[in-house]
């Protein structure tokens, strides 16, 4: 447990600020939101997965100097997860819009119709 | 070619299947054996259920799938009221399940992996 | 053309699936004959391409070949004086192969019975679109080497699954099981991304192969493993996370229930090649064997008691379908359970286990599709009010017979070859194992005795049913012939497919890492 | 919520429209040399059309963005990234066949910092503008689907 | 009861996932870069192209990226199928 890793235990924080709102939220929106959350904490661990103590942007044009670059990859992973995560909130969103128009309401506890 | 071992036990299905059509055989064979000479319409063919009249729209009755095992979930209706009451259609419940798993998982893992 | 296809077959068993999702749409605008036509052509090429790659895989013995993807060649893993793996690689071995025919023959099942169960539906190009989607999404799930691509087509099957599921928005059931079932799905795949990012955070690599060399099996691994299990866990639908799945089964559309079997069992697929493949001797198999026969009684009994009580007869056969997906678990733990001194028994119930999820799929696919045609027929899904269909639809509860008693374990078909194996073996660890297996299989033969007896047997239903079409009949009694012939040569596939794709798991992992690492 | 805002958004809207398009065709274009790339710049271009939307309502721009155009565009974009992949398949598929070739996009770069020539690149510029129709046509048709579908609800 | 048990289990879920976070290698230096490094090394050379970040995205892991744009149209097809307009008898 060393204080030079905050920034993964900051992401780690959020992830778990994303599922507590999915556990005790009653509102879907709200249980969205969690979701999302939960997937912009993974997003910004995989991009402080990829910091090279002071590197510059990996990208060579007009790069200010021949220093060291922080690593690609992370940025190209988040960059995957982050267009994934827009695609699972606009169904789940559509979803929301759907059962609204069906049971009147958006409490997670009334929306109990498949149950046993 | 055809069957398969455990090496424990084996198992053909063809010579399974053959033997199967031979009991067949033989049980055709006993029925065939039997008395012919079975009066129609008399008590020799009506429908015995426990002595009671046969009812009349026999044909039409039809005994519907929710009333099947009925005895059955009744004895076991302790077990089944504590597992449907953990199948809340709620998702807030589910994900609980998940999370939970989840740190089920770990603690054997950690500790025992 | 052959030697494209025998060369590049893994990568075209993605991308046609995919071409065929991203024309169909355009191609619709012409006509539902058009559709139809590129369709049906869709599957049977990408049918073709698994058998083309399970001829090449099996031909070697189940050995694993390469695909990089973009490289120089699509068959130099490493770059010039590098040992790390930098593209993408897809690596099918005798798992993946035997995985991708699963799918095929479920997504030709399926396609077929389509074209005449969406005739009259609005929306089938969208249909067929998120179908061979789906499909595309597993067969990446069962082809790929590399960690974060996995965890892609994970999301493409999670996202076309649930655009499936919500795909009768007149229903009110179904926008609320899509919603659960995205919300799950989505949680799962967000666990699976995190376990990817902490093993690429040590290890700096994401092919498998690397990582699993790289692998020292300290806590941080162990709780990568963790996340990995318990999210496709969840995906494959074992008990305690399997809530999901009767409402995502029962709610879909008949063939698309058929082809989320072939889904769940991929997300097994990947999660037996997380335990065997990936980490192995890494961590303590006895802890991950246990745990997972643990889960495997749960999904067992679970299931198949709560199938005993189900009204609908889509939820019903969906408790069926969970239960089976313990099986097959069950005869995997076993293995896993001793798959460091590697006795034979633990071989023989990998066999059973794998060999499980060909007929588990043949039969759920055969149940599903005739679900469909019952419900077709009397109109609803409500068991308490159908009855007497077997007077006008003999075909259909013949087949229905036959895939319960498959499903049921009743020899001789298909569903007792593997128990048979899972039995003997499980026996041998432990009797209780056996005993919890073959009672439920018992409770199971009930279950559908129950399903067939409220929707076929009694009176003649008064109002006229709609028969099954010949188009609907024509996969069911392919896939009914499936089952049969399985069930009457199981020795034949055991040794053709089944032991192949066995030694892949149980002995192949030194020769997975050495393809790409090179020695080995 | 009544078709379109009021004068002042509206107003906004016609001004910053223009820019917002170009500046989404800038990032996607200079994709493979600055930061961005296809799915950034069709983010971009998707967010000018979702101005649209809010500031003029779906009746306003009717016949200018209509679902089933947007979709085939997206297919269209999304054929094409597929085939790109299929066209280095004669090596492997997503082999970048174009790089260093000295034809489209071809020209060899300088290693280490350089002023970045748009002309390199090989295949990458093609994939990104596959991308950035995909992307910009998908979300905005996403956009569309889901107000019209949130106007249905309110007429219920 | 049950409302506790969920905050119990969340709490130890955290605790590991935090355990996990703190355990990483530490902040800004990453262990083992050889993959990463080839690919700042070899982009221009390989790929021709200044933008690292867009070489690995649509040359070295052009695969995913296909996988990427998949996941995107499978949501917009579900979208437009949720709001598709529907025939009179599917009302």
């Amino acid at each position: 447990m060393n204080l030079g890793n905050m920034p993964f235990v900051a992401a780690a924080l959020l992830i778990l600020l994303g599922i507590y709102a999915v556990l005790f939220k009653r509102n879907l929106i709200k249980i969205v939101l969690g979701i999302s959350l939960v997937e912009t904490g993974v997003n910004l661990l995989l991009v402080t997965l990829g910091y090279r103590t002071d590197g510059i942007a990996p990208i060579f044009t007009l790069a200010p100097r021949a220093g060291p670059m922080v690593l690609p990859t992370p940025q190209a992973l988040t960059l995957t997860s982050i267009v994934i995560g827009l695609a699972t909130t606009a169904l789940l969103l559509s979803f929301v819009v759907w059962i609204h128009r069906h049971y009147g309401t958006l409490d997670v506890r009334k929306i109990k119709e498949l149950r046993g | 070619m055809n069957g398969i071992t455990s090496g424990y036990g084996a198992w053909n299905p063809i010579a399974w299947t053959l033997l199967f059509l031979g009991v067949l055989a033989v049980g055709f064979l006993v029925r065939a054996s039997g008395r012919k000479g079975c009066k129609r319409g008399t008590g020799q063919t009506k429908v015995f259920l426990s002595g009671n009249e046969e009812p009349e729209e026999a044909g039409s009755l039809h005994v519907r799938g929710g009333h099947l095992y009925w005895g059955m979930v009744e004895g076991l209706s302790g077990y089944f009221r504590r597992v449907c009451a953990a199948h809340t259609g709620v998702l807030s419940d589910y994900a609980a399940w998940f999370v939970g798993v989840l740190g089920l998982v770990f603690v054997i893992l950690v500790l025992g992996g | 053309m052959t030697a494209l296809m025998t060369q590049h077959a893994p990568v075209l068993l993605i991308a046609i699936p995919l071409l065929g999702a991203f024309a169909v749409p355009i191609l619709g605008k012409l006509g539902r004959g058009a559709r139809d036509a590129f369709s049906g052509l869709i599957a049977l090429l990408t049918a073709a391409l698994a058998g083309v790659l399970a001829a090449n895989v099996f031909g070697q013995t189940g050995a694993a070949s390469l695909y990089v993807l973009g490289g120089q060649g699509f068959q130099l893993p490493l770059p010039s004086g590098m040992s790390v793996p930098v593209r993408i690689v897809l690596q099918p071995d005798g798992m993946s192969a035997f995985m991708t025919l699963i799918t095929a023959l479920i997504l030709l099942a399926a396609v077929l019975f389509s074209f005449s169960y969406w005739r009259d539906r609005s929306g089938g190009t969208l249909y067929y679109s998120l179908l061979f989607l789906l499909v595309a999404g597993v067969f990446g799930m069962e082809l790929t080497g590399d960690l974060f691509n996995f965890f892609v087509f994970l999301e493409v099957t999670s996202i076309a699954a649930c655009g499936l599921i919500g795909f009768r928005v007149w229903r009110k059931t179904s926008q609320e099981a899509g919603f659960k079932v995205m919300a799950l799905y989505t949680l799962s795949g967000l666990f699976v991304l995190l376990a990817i990012g902490l093993l690429y955070g040590q290890y700096g690599g994401l092919n498998v192969a690397y990582v699993a060399n790289a692998l020292s099996g300290g806590t941080l691994d162990l709780i990568a493993l963790g996340l990995l299990l318990a999210g496709l866990a969840l995906k494959a639908g074992a008990v305690p996370l399997h809530m999901w799945a009767p409402d995502a089964y029962g709610e879909a559309p008949a063939p698309v229930s058929a082809v989320l079997v072939a889904n769940s069992q991929a997300s097994l697929y990947g999660l037996f090649r997380v335990l065997f493949t990936l980490y192995g001797p890494a961590i303590r198999t006895e802890t991950a064997g246990w745990l997972l026969i643990t889960l495997a009684l749960l999904t067992i009994f679970v299931g198949v008691t709560m199938a005993l009580i189900q009204k609908d007869i889509k939820r019903l056969i969906a408790y069926g379908a969970v239960s089976q997906i313990g099986y097959m678990l069950l005869g995997v733990g076993v293995g896993l359970a001793v798959s460091v001194a590697k006795p034979d028994y633990g071989f023989v119930a990998m066999q059973g286990g794998i060999f499980h999820m060909l007929n588990d799929a043949a039969c759920i696919g055969l149940l599903f599709l005739c679900s469909g045609a019952v419900i077709r027929a009397a109109g609803t899904s409500d068991l308490d009010r159908m009855g007497g269909l077997a007077h006008s639809m003999k075909w259909t509860g013949a087949l229905f017979l036959i895939g319960s008693f498959a499903l049921a374990g009743v020899p001789p078909f298909n569903g007792f070859a593997s128990k048979f194996l899972i039995y003997e073996a499980s026996f041998r660890l432990s009797p209780f194992l056996a005993v919890v297996a073959i009672l439920s299989s018992i409770l199971l033969l009930a279950v559908f005795v129950k399903a067939f007896q409220a929707a076929f047997l009694g009176a003649k239903p008064s109002v006229p049913v709609r028969r099954t079409s010949a188009g609907m009949m024509i996969p069911m009694v392919a896939l009914a012939l499936v089952v049969v012939v399985f069930g009457l040569f199981p020795g034949f596939f055991l040794d053709r497919i089944v032991t192949p794709a066995v030694n892949a798991l149980w002995y192949g992992r030194d020769a997975y890492i050495g393809l790409v690492l090179g020695g080995g | 919520m009544k078709s379109g805002m009021s004068i002042i958004v509206r107003t906004v809207t016609r001004l910053v429209y223009g820019l917002a398009l170009v500046y989404g065709f800038y990032v996607i274009m200079h994709g493979h040399l600055t930061p961005g790339g296809g799915f950034q710049g069709g983010a971009v271009v998707a967010s000018a059309f979702a101005l649209l939307l809010v500031a003029f309502g779906s009746a306003g721009i009717k016949g200018l963005l209509n679902a089933h155009l947007l979709q085939t565009l997206e297919e269209l974009g999304a054929l094409a990234f597929l085939g790109l992949g299929f066209a280095g398949i004669g090596t492997a598929f997503f082999y970048n066949l174009l790089a260093n070739t000295g034809s489209c996009f071809g020209a060899t770069v300088a290693l280490g910092p350089n002023v970045g020539p748009l002309d390199t690149g090989g295949i990458l510029p093609l994939m990104n503008w596959a991308v950035g129709l995909k992307v910009m046509t998908g979300i905005a048709a996403v956009v569309l689907a889901m107000l019209i579908g949130a106007r249905q609800e309110e007429a219920e | 009861m049950k409302r506790a048990l969920v905050l119990v289990s969340f709490l130890f879920v955290g605790a590991f996932l935090l355990v996990a976070a703190a355990s990483l290698r530490p902040f800004g230096e990453p262990a083992l870069t050889a993959m990463d490094d080839h690919f700042l090394a070899n982009a221009q050379r390989e790929a021709a192209a200044n933008n690292v970040v867009t070489a690995v995205v649509f040359d070295y892991r052009g695969f995913d990226t296909l996988g990427e744009a998949t996941v995107l149209f499978a949501a917009v097809v579900g979208v437009l199928a949720l709001f598709r307009r529907l025939q009179e008898d599917e009302r």
